[in-house]
Order: C-alpha cells, then structure tokens, then sequence
C-alpha cells in the first residue's frame, strides 16, 4: 500500500488534554506530519489509539482554532477510552475530515434552535461559536440535556452563552442533584420555552436517536419544517470513505452523505424499524 | 496461451476440480482446467457431474468469484510500532510484491461483477489496493455454454455472452472439433494473441457461437423481477418475517456473492504491545457486529438483517452506484445452506406490492 | 516446620502439579511408620463411559478425545480400534500408516512436554519449564520445537493439535497429498536431530531411584515399536489379545479416589507405558533410537521410574524416524476411509498412548447404537504401582524433613507421568455393572 | 519491572486439560507470555504458587461439584479479571450430558451410587455462579485466539473473537461447502467462529465446538438438515456434544426429543 492510502492515519500529537466531565475530556491535537485538510462543522475524523483501535469521533473546534484539531470524547468502550486517556505530548491517528457538516448556508438569515442531547454537544460547538461569534441578528436557542448536572459537558461555555443575554440557552437534567437548580425532564420540554420564528427557523439536532426522534417531531409539531431540521446520526464506521458498509442507511452512508441529514430525508430512514 | 501469461508474470487463476466443486484458485496450466466436467446446480444444492466430453468449460459459475484475488478476504492495512510518545506506522508493501493476476474462464456475469466493484470500490473514494490489483489483471473470459438452474443473468442483462470488461474472451466449440473462439477486448489483449498461433474464424464457427450463445438463453429459466428496485417500498412486508425464519442468518449468501463489498478492520497486538496491525476483512451485513453502534446493533433481528441486504442489493445500490448490486450469477440461491432463492423472495414481495398499488 | 521420625505426621500435597489433572497425595506416618500411602484423584468425575451409551458407533473418537487434552489422539485411536474390531473391519495400508504418523505426531508433542515443562526441573531443581528456561533457554527452546513439531504434525494430518477433527471410524475425512506430507519432512528430520540431542541430555541426569521390579506390559507386534496394535505382552509372560484383557486384568474401586484402580489377576500391580514398551520392544526400535539408547547407557532391564524421562526421550527419536519413513512411503490411499457398517457385537481396541496401553471397549446395537462402554486408561493400571512405591519410597526416607519428603515424593509420582483426567473418566462402579 | 507484571492464574474445574494444554502450546510464544505475565498459579506448568490477587484469571472446566461451586467464588474474589476458557467452563463441556440423564432413564440406577453424593446433577458453565468478564469458546480453544486475548486483555483492547457463524470463516478460507457441494450435515451456520472453519476444511461438518453463534436459528437448520435426511435423533445426537448445555443448542435438541417418538 502507499502512503496516500487513505486508510492510514496522521500521527496528531496531544497538545492539550481538558476533562469536561466525569467520563469526557477534549483533546487539542496538533499534526506531526501532513495536516489532515481543514474540517468544517459537524464533519468528523476517524481516531486511532496505538494498537486499541480506530472510531469516529465529532470535530467539536472550529476550522480557524490556530491548527489545533479539536475533538471531545466521553469514554464508553475500549478505544474511546484509550483515546481520552491519550496522555498530553502522545500522539493518536488521525484521517479525515469525512462526511458533511452541518448546512450552515441554510442559517442565513435565520433563527437557529440548537438541541443538544449529552455530548451531541460536541459536533455543535463550533457552530454554536460560529452562530455566536458576531453580533447575532436573529435569535439562537442552545437547549441542552444531560443525564445529570454533572454530566453537563462544556458547562463553562454554556453559562457564558447564557450571560450574554442575546442566546437564549437552557440546560435540563434527567435526574437532579441536591444542588441543581434548573430544569428537570426531557431536552424537549426545553422547546416549549423557545422563542423563534418558526417559520424560518433552523434547528441543528444531536443526540441518542431516540432523543432527536421526539426533538424533531416536537419541532416539526412547533411548525419548523422537516426540511429545515438538521440532524447528525451515528452509525457503526470502520472506513469513512463509503467503502466499509458498516454505516448504511437504506441508500445512504452515512459517513459520506451525512453524518448531518435534513429531518426531511432521515424522518422516512429511521422510520422503519431496523433499518 | 496459458504458459504465455504465466511467462508474463501473471499468476494463473482459473476453474480446476477441488473438493467437491469447480473453483476458481491458481493453476498451473491447461491441466489443471475441469476437463470434461461439469455441474449441476439449484437451491442449497451443488454437484459435479461427467459431462462425457473434454470441454474446458463447460460448467457454471463456482463459489469463488474474481473478488478473492483483486480484493482479498484478509488484508492488513498497515501496522505500526510502538514508540516512546505513540506509534510509527509501517506501510505494508508486501501486497505490491504481489504477482499481477491473470483471470481464465471469468463468466459474463463475473465481468460485471467487477463493472460493479469497479463502482464500489474505485469509485471517487478508491481503495488503493483494489485499483492497483485490477490496474495489473489480465482477464480471459468465456461465454457460458451450460448455464445453471440458478444463473437469471438474462434478467439482469450481465450474460450469457461475454459483450464487454475482457482482454480476452473465448467461446468453446466442441464440434467437429475442440476449438475456441477469441475475441480481442483491449490492446493487452490483442498482445497475448499476437504470441500465440491463432487464424481468422469461418462464418461456420461465427454461426455455431451465435447458436451455442442462444441456446445458452433459451436454458436460463430462472429471472429477476425487474421491479425489485421497488423493494425499499415494502419494507413491512410480511415475507421478511418469513424468510426470516427460514434464514440461518450465517451470512455465505453475502461472502459468495460477487459485488459484496463490506470489510471489517479489526485491531491487533502482540503480547508485548509493542506491535500493531490493522486487519481488513471481507465482513457480512448479517453479523450483529456489523451495524453495532456503542450500546447494541441497529439490525438485531434476522429479517432487519436479510431485508437489509436483499434491498441494499437490488434496490438501494442503484441509488448510489447507479447500476444493480446483483449480476444474475446465482452464487448465494446455489451456497445458501437453506436454500433460499432471492428471486424467488423478490417474486412474492414485488407481486402482493404490485396489487397494493393496483388496488 | 520439620517434624521428625517420632510422633505421628501427616503429609499433604494437595494439589500436585505438573501433572495432567487434579491430584493429591496423602501419607499418614505414626510413630515413625509409614501407615497409609494415597495418590488421591478428586478430579471430578465426568461420567463418559455412561453417556457413551446411546450414542452412535461413529462418534467415541470425538467423545473420547475430550477425556484428555494431552492424548487425545490415543482415545480416538483405540476408539476406532474397538469399534471396528466390533463391526468386523480392518483399516490397513496407507491409512493405517496415516495413523501411526499421528499417533507419532502425539508422542513427541507429550514427551517433550513432559521431559521438558513437567520433569526435567525435578532433575535441575526448578519449580517448572519456564524458571528451568532462564537458567536453561537452549535445552527449553529446543525441547519448545520438539514439541511445536509434534504438535505440528499432528495438526497435518488431523487437524488440530488437541482434539482433532480429522479421525473417524475406519480411517479420516480427508487424507493429506503426498505433497503436504512431504512438505514436512524437513521439519522432522530437524526433530529427529534434536530428539537425539535431548537424549544426551537427560541421560546425563542423575537418577538415584532403585531400580523396582514391577510386572511390564505393553503391546508387541512383529516388526514394530508397537502403537496401534498387537498382542499385550509382559516380563513375566502375559500374552493375550484385545477381547481376553478382562480375563486377565481388573479393575476395583478404592475409597479416596474418583479413579478405579486395576490389577492383574495372577499378580497384582503391573507397570505400563515407556519404561515398559522399552523392555519388551526394544529390539523394534529405529536405528538411530536404538543408537541413541545404547550411547545413553539405556538397558532393557531399567526398572527406575526416574530413568523414563531417557526412555521418552529415546521414544522421540524412534517418532521421528519412523515418522520420516512413513513420509517417504506414503501413497494417496483411493478413499479416505474404509466404510463401517454397524453390526451387534462386541469390540476391543488397544493402543499404546503416550503414557502407556489404552483399551477401550463396546457393545453395539445392529444399527451401530452404542449398548455399553468400558475404557482402561494407563494411569488407572499404574496408579497401585504408583502407590506402592511411594510406600516403598516414604518407608526409605521417613527420616527426612517434610518439605524434602514431599517433594521427593511429588518427584516419584510425576517420573510416571500420572495423567489424572484420564484416570477419572470413569463411570460409577455401580453403574456400569447395571 | 517484575513487580509490576501482570499477574496470571490458571484455574481447573472438570475438564481434559485441553484448554489450559492450549496456553503450553504456544511453544513460539510461551516464553513471551512469561516474561509480559507473571506466572503467578498453573498447576499444570509449576510448583510455585503465588497468593492473590491475580490481575487475569483463566478458568478451565465446569462446575460439578459443591467443593467447585465454593471455589470458584474464591477465584472470582482473588481475580480482577475473570475469562472462562473452552467449552467445559463456557457451557458445561461434554459432561453436562447428565444433564439430560434423566430423560435417558438411568438418572435412578446412578443415584442408588453413594459416590454420586459427591459430584451435582449438572455440570454449568462458570457463568452461572460468578460473573464472568469474558467467555473463549471452542473445545479446546483457539490458540491464537487465546494469545489476542490475554493480549487485548493487558492492553485494553477488544479481543478479536468474532461472534458470527463458522460459515463466515469457512467462507473467507475458501472452503467449498460440505453442505451444499456433498449433502454433509454441518452445523457451522449455528456455530460461532473461531476455529478458522477446520472441519469443512478436513470435508467433515461442524460438528459445534465452539458454541452457538450469535443470534442462532437452530429450527431452521433442523428443517435444512431434515431435507437432506438426517432423522431427528441424529439431530439430537449432533445437538448434544460439547457445548450440548448452550441455550440455542439445548432447547432446539429439547424440542427435538420431546417431538421425538
Ligand atoms: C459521526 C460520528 C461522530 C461521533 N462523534 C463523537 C464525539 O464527538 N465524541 C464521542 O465521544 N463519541 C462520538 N461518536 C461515538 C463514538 O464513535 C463511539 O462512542 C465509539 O465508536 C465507541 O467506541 P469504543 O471502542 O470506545 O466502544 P465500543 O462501542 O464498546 O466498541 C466499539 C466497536 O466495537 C464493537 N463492539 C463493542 N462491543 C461490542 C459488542 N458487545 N458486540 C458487538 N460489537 C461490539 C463494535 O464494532 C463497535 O463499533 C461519534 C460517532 C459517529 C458515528
Ligand atoms: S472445553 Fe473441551 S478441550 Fe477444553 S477442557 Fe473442556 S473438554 Fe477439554
Ligand atoms: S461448510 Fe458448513 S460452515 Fe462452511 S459454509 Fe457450508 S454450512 Fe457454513
Ligand atoms: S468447524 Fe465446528 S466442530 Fe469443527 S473445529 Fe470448528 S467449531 Fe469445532
């Protein structure tokens, strides 16, 4: 094989390593050879751990952060473990980028309602940043939920948003703590709080596919359009490049033609059972 | 012609008796060709038989097809070793030093099994080793004679005559005399017959592949609905919970077919952790670990899983790759332990369809 | 703590090792004198010889192999020397050449565990064949590749080093080309050479064991260090065919044991396995093992148990070599196996394991059902041996300290080769008399 | 250095050996795996034994005793890491055969045997006693399943044990089916992989020492190998070998003898 296989890895070195939560930290990965292209939000990369194993893991920085690679990993098997356990000055692999991003053009103009289940935060970060970087214009929503408050990833981000004033971000909790003082219940009981025009708005969906299930149908229910719902799903991936099987979706790969899929093609996907 | 490819540096593929069946595996020369035999195939069912004369090859399509030798069933991608602060990788070139292959007596419908993978796998994202044992093969392809019971390539529009994808392609003509036909596919092709003694066809000769390429029609009796492309349409339909119990779920109808392409890269180390691979391998949609996403697979039953590759073959491919993942070669009716007949699920599923629309 | 002669003491070891199996030893000693000697078996015992019954003729070679991981083709070897004794058909030529080289195959992968992983560090003082290695790392590596080439060999023909899946009632699923068999004769001709090595080697240990004049049994067949047939044969004149053992041998139960013990009826305890083999067949041995055992001093009237690692040795090199011999020989046969049809009857098959005579024995239905199955392994024939020189040897040595008599002890048991799950296959008296 | 090795234990409970022979086996790596691990219990190997904890245990064999039943929970307790090793510790081994004892009718004759007090009626795996963090099967086990293993397991890996059918390996080999090419009943579409499909390679069937594959359809094999002539008690027969205590295995040759005549 040659080294242009797109099967073999760069070798990223871990520059910055930051627990977000219990079971989630971000790497900061610098290249150590070639650079992996730019990636654009919502694109992901495939990871490799020395000898433990190769998944695909969300781009959580944004494409401009000083060639820092950025990626935010909770530790539930045995690759993401090694992963976030990757000690600073060590190196992973790293291919991509791979898949499509979020369509940021269709925010143009828009309300955006950003709905984040757990570490579906991760992919829409940067966009968050993005959306969030200027003056606005239009009205952001950063809803968020998460098993737990101490499982809230990014926390410190998302008190800043809330601080600014001109983002309307919430965070809701399955299960509460003594401490906790916000919501309890679903990310959608968050949606009925929202206020969008929602006949323009853009909602960016991520989470477990159950979560966007009813997060999109809640909205579709507002009367945001399934074609202006944007979610990102998450398949079994062994390439990246359409060729391993793994992430099929009746025609799609997912790895090529998403991971982000409007609402409008996904909704009849994921309609059927065991598809 | 075959000492000259093998003086060519190819290694010679081609159909030899082993086991109980024709397959196709490396050869040394003409002897090693099925003279003389052939076979009789139908659902989960596959027998030699004498055919009483000396014909090369005058049988169908065996188990293996082209996709063992330009895409191999283990691989290792690359390895690494380990360093102080992570790992240097080491590329594998041991698949370069290779032998390029020379593939004898591939069938019409293998020649568009490749067409298919040639989709698939060097497509715009291609796989390097793929393009590379493909760049380098030699195909001689030949015209069916005896179809099978389970071959429908008429239906599929891949066969019985080689029309296309061969450097070379023979036709066996057995009477008066044993002699084959050839036909020039490319300029490597045309190279090798140069080598070899060969003179212009009679129209007598034209005729008898004309006649020997119809009868070849007229005995394929099995056939492909055409509107299995309308599969994803019926996805609850009541046949997959049938098919379902029948299905052993043990994947050789997805490892025989020809255009098959799922792999599965697995992790490996020593016992030192000192040195790792990654292996690639021919991978089935009918394993659990092949849709499983942390916390359980997405197909956790056998008709989610038979469904999906029925409808991924016939009908989604064409969504992706614009062309039929199924050739029409019969491989998976022949090697399926139970015997389960695509055509025939297709038939029954696409049928009470067509009355639903109709009604 | 060491106890001395006066006063009474108990021995224990309760979990021997390096051994095949679960066992234990236990010795009472009161008042300086030795009052109870016992090799217990507590392996639990899996009842083969019960759910043999109702099986079909053609499946004891698999269900017997999984008595023992370390001699599983001896199980499947005199398995099918039973039952086709009981259907009435011989498997020769070729075939029976095929599974004389698995047999071999067999040998030299247990011998060489054996001399190497099991006794050989009683010798040099080590606690097992890996803290022997740091000391020793050539002699292990090599006796490592003897080994690998049994192993091997035994995965050639059968598929599968332990358990292999190649054997059947009369003959295999599919034999080996000549080619492949060929192919593997540079390996064995290394084997050979370094089997004959390890024959210098061990025949340098010192062996301080009295030489005990036990009763030796093995099979003899004319013209061959017989394995997969012949008659039985001993030192005090037994010679007796496959469906006579019973008139001859017994077996009873003793209390601490899930293992039958067997005796000779004439005579009591008897000894079998190499030092026996090589006493009576020593005249059939290959030449370079012949050679071999004359350059290591080996006579046919060794009796010292200790001295068996040199006869395992030797036995290697006659593997090897005869091995070789039927690789040059060997000829495709016309079907991999000579067709069984069942019959009622009733069947005996012996074979010579690695650690000596393995009889099995069936009834058959007429359509081939099994009605009844008996097996005698080796170490349920040596274990009154056994237990009888350890008797002798705690006697002997009553005056020393525990930890020295005990390992003393353990190295006795383990110069016989105990293999403890074979003795405790064993059906529940009272059931197989039912 | 050494005293930071891993350490490892071999245990044995009712069984040939056959598993644990697997590890002295690995003539090219025996060594190796002695100087990653340390040796700290394996009867079969050595005299020396060392106290626990043990970082990885491998267990041999079934549970058929009450003394087991005690024991095994003590090596649960001295072990971070459990794997059960071979069919015997995985499902019972051959000699859960007793299982079915009583449906064969001599259950009365061995229970009139007062040794029989000392052994259970049953032969289970280890996983019906302590929790087990991972089961190899086969009867014996794969060797170079048995290395990725201990491997994966002092790296944090996943080991490589597929889960899926023989017939996937039988089939990546190269193996012509002996079902469809000779009428051979083979119960590799049941089986899990792992043996790298040595019987259809040798022209024989599976006969399912490795266990049931993942998500199995015994009926429908049944229906199969009835179509090609195999009578029920052969199924049976076949059903019931080394891994005969297996849920798919033994309630599909349960169905079998109780529809039998
Ligand atoms: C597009 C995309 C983006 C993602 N982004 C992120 C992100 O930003 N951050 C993040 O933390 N995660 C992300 N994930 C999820 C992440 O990829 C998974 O959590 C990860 O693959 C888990 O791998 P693991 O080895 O750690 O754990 P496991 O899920 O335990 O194992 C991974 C693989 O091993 C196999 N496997 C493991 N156990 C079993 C079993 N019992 N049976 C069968 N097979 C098994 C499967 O093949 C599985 O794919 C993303 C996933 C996708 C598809
Ligand atoms: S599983 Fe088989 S090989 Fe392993 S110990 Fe049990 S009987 Fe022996
Ligand atoms: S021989 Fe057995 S394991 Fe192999 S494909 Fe056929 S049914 Fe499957
Ligand atoms: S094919 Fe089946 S019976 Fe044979 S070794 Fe493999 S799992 Fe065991």
């Amino acid at each position: 094989m040659c080294r242009d296989d797109p099967m073999v890895p760069v070798p990223y070195r871990v520059a910055a390593r930051r627990p977000e939560t219990g079971d989630v930290v971000t790497l900061d990965l610098v290249p150590a050879a070639a650079p992996i292209p730019d990636p654009e939000p919502g694109q992901f990369t495939m990871l490799y751990a020395f000898g433990v194993g190769e998944v695909p893991i969300s781009v959580s920085g944004l494409p401009g952060d000083e060639g820092v690679l950025r990626h935010t990993i909770r530790a539930v098997g045995a690759t993401t473990a090694a992963l976030s356990g990757t000690e600073v000055g060590h190196h992973v692999g790293v291919r991509g980028p791979f898949g499509r991003g979020w369509d940021l053009d269709a925010t143009d103009g828009a309300d955006v309602v950003v709905v984040a289940g757990g570490l579906g935060l991760a992919p829409l970060r940067p966009v968050v940043r993005h959306l969030a970087a200027g003056p606005t214009g239009r009205e952001l929503a950063v809803l968020v939920g998460a098993r737990s408050p101490d499982a809230v990833a990014f926390a410190g981000e998302l008190a800043g948003l809330d601080r600014r004033g001109d983002v309307q971000s919430a965070v809701i909790v399955d299960a509460a703590s003594p401490a906790w003082t916000g919501p309890v219940g679903v990310v959608t009981d968050l949606l009925a709080h929202v206020q969008v025009d929602v006949a323009r708005a853009v909602a960016l969906v991520c989470g477990p596919e159950p979560m966007m299930r009813f997060a999109a149908r809640a909205l579709e229910a507002m009367g945001v359009g399934p074609e202006r719902i944007q979610v990102s799903l998450e398949r079994s991936m062994h390439c990246g490049l359409g060729r391993c099987g793994h992430c099929l979706l009746g025609p799609r790969f997912v790895c090529r033609d998403g991971p982000v899929f409007r609402w409008s093609d996904a909704a009849p996907l994921l309609g059927v059972r065991g598809r | 012609m075959l000492r000259h490819l093998a003086a060519r540096g190819y290694q010679l593929i081609g159909p030899t008796v082993r086991d109980g069946a024709i397959v196709h595996a490396p050869i040394d020369g003409i002897e090693d060709l099925p003279a003389g035999w052939g076979d009789v195939q139908s659902a989960g069912s596959y027998r030699l038989r004498r055919r009483g004369d000396g014909a090369l090859f005058g049988h169908a399509v065996g188990p293996e097809s082209a996709r063992r030798f330009l895409t191999p069933p283990t691989r290792t991608l690359w390895s690494a070793i380990r360093t102080p602060d992570g790992f240097e990788v080491e590329v594998e070139v041991a698949a370069q030093q290779q032998p390029p292959v020379a593939l004898i007596g591939l069938r019409p419908c293998d020649l568009a099994a490749i067409a298919v993978q040639d989709r698939t796998l060097a497509g715009p994202r291609p796989d390097p080793a793929y393009v590379e044992a493909r760049r380098r093969s030699f195909v001689v392809a030949v015209s069916c004679s005896d179809p099978a019971s389970t071959c429908f390539c008429t239906s599929t529009g891949t066969g019985p005559t080689v029309v296309g994808g061969h450097d070379l392609a023979l036709a066996e003509l057995l009477h008066p005399r044993h002699r084959f036909l050839v036909d020039v596919g490319t300029d490597a092709g045309a190279d090798v017959l140069e080598a070899i003694p060969h003179s212009s066809p009679s129209s007598e000769d034209l005729e008898a592949v004309a006649a020997a390429g119809d009868a070849a029609v007229a005995a394929i009796r099995r056939r492909l609905d055409p509107r299995a492309r309308e599969l994803t349409a019926a996805m609850e339909h009541p046949r997959w919970d049938d098919v379902a119990a029948r299905c052993l779920s043990c994947g050789s109808c997805t490892l025989v077919c020809p255009t098959c392409f799922c792999t599965s890269v697995v992790d490996t180390t020593d016992l030192a952790g000192a040195r790792a691979a990654r292996v690639q391998r021919w991978e089935s949609c009918f394993a659990l670990d092949h849709s499983f996403v942390h916390g359980g697979s997405v197909r956790v039953d056998v008709r989610s899983r038979y469904r999906q590759w029925l409808t991924h073959k016939l009908a989604t491919w064409w969504e992706q790759f614009g062309i039929s993942g199924c050739v029409g070669c019969g491989r998976c009716i022949a090697w399926c332990p139970a015997g389960i007949d695509l055509t025939a699920e297709v038939a029954a599923i696409v049928q009470d369809h067509q009355q639903e629309v109709d009604a | 703590m060491t106890h001395r002669s006066t006063g009474s003491r108990t021995l224990r070891v309760d979990s021997l090792a390096r051994v095949e199996g679960e066992g234990a030893m236990h010795v009472d000693i009161v008042d300086g004198r030795v009052q109870d000697v016992q090799l217990r078996i507590y392996e639990p015992p899996r009842f083969f010889e019960a759910f043999l019954r109702g099986r079909a003729h053609t499946e004891p070679p698999d269900i017997t192999a999984r008595i023992c991981g370390i001699c599983p083709v001896a199980y499947q070897m005199s398995a099918c020397a039973a039952i086709e004794a009981a259907c009435e058909v011989t498997v020769d030529g070729p075939l029976a050449d095929l599974r004389r080289l698995l047999y071999w195959g067999e040998w030299i992968e247990s011998h060489a565990l054996h001399i190497h992983l099991l006794h050989a560090p009683d010798f040099l003082g080590y606690e097992g064949g890996i803290e022997m290695a740091q000391d020793h790392p050539e002699e292990v590596r090599r006796g490592l590749a003897l080994k690998k080439a049994g192993n091997d060999l035994v995965a050639l023909v059968g598929g599968r080093p332990i358990h292999p899946v190649n054997v059947r009632v009369g003959g295999f699923h599919r034999v080996p080309t000549r080619r492949e068999l060929r192919a593997f004769a540079p390996r064995l001709e290394a084997a050979l050479e370094q089997a004959i090595d390890v024959v210098r080697w061990v025949s340098r240990f010192d062996c301080p064991g009295p030489d005990a004049d036990w009763e030796l049994v093995a099979l003899r067949h004319p013209g061959e260090y017989a394995v997969t047939r012949g008659r039985l044969v001993s030192t005090a004149g037994l010679d007796i065919g496959a469906d006579e053992l019973l008139d001859h041998i017994a077996e009873t139960q003793v209390p601490h044991s899930t293992a039958l013990h067997a005796h000779l009826l004439e005579r009591g305890a008897y000894l079998v396995g190499p030092l026996a083999r090589f006493a009576l067949n020593h005249d059939a041995l290959a030449a370079p093992a012949a050679q071999a055992a004359a350059e290591a001093g080996l006579g046919p009237a060794t009796r010292d148990p200790a001295r068996s690692i040199v006869v395992r040795a030797v036995e290697v090199v006659h593997a090897c070599a005869d091995a070789l011999r039927i690789i040059e020989s060997y000829d495709e046969p016309d079907a991999p196996a000579v067709p069984v049809e069942p019959r009622a009857g009733v069947g005996c098959g012996w074979t010579e394991a690695p650690r000596g005579l393995l009889w099995h024995r069936y009834r058959l239905d007429a359509d081939g059902t099994i009605l009844e199955a008996t097996i005698i392994p080796p170490t349920a024939q040596n274990q009154p041996t056994i237990e009888h020189d350890l008797l002798h040897f705690v006697e002997h040595h009553v005056d020393l300290p525990d930890d020295e008599l005990r390992r003393g002890a353990e190295q006795l048991i383990r110069a016989y080769d105990p293999c403890i799950s074979c003795a405790t296959h064993f059906l529940d008296l009272t059931v197989r008399r039912t | 250095m050494s005293a930071t090795k891993p350490r490892l234990a071999v245990w044995k409970f009712a069984s040939c050996d056959g598993c644990q022979l697997t590890l002295l086996d690995c003539e090219d790596e025996l060594l190796d795996v002695a100087g990653e691990l340390d040796i700290a219990y394996f009867p079969e190997a050595t005299r020396a034994v060392k106290r626990g904890p043990y970082d990885l245990s491998l267990v041999e064999g079934s549970i058929t005793t009450a003394e087991d039943v005690v024991r095994i929970r003590e090596v649960r307790s001295a072990s971070r890491q459990l794997v059960t090793i071979g069919a015997c510790a995985s499902a019972g081994g051959i000699q859960a055969l007793r299982d079915f004892a009583d449906v064969d009718a001599y259950l009365a004759i061995v229970y009139a045997t007062p040794s029989f007090i000392s052994t259970l009626a049953t032969s289970t795996p280890v996983a019906a006693h302590v929790p087990v963090d991972f089961e190899l099967r086969g009867c014996p086990i794969d060797r170079h399943q048995l290395l990725d293993v201990i491997a994966a397991f002092l790296h944090g890996r996943r080991p490589d044990v597929p889960t899926s059918s023989v017939c996937v390996e039988c089939k990546r080999r190269g193996n012509v089916c002996v079902t469809v090419a000779r009428g051979t009943p083979c119960l590799g579409p049941i089986t899990q992989a792992g043996c790298g499909a040595l019987c259809p390679a040798y022209h024989r069937g599976c006969y399912g020492c490795f266990g049931p594959a993942e998500d199995p359809n015994p009926p429908a094999l049944t229906v199969e190998l009835r179509r090609r002539g195999l009578a029920d008690p052969d199924l049976v027969r076949l059903l019931r070998t080394f891994n005969a205590g297996a849920r798919p295995f033994r309630d599909e040759s349960e169905h079998l003898a109780e529809a039998g005549p």
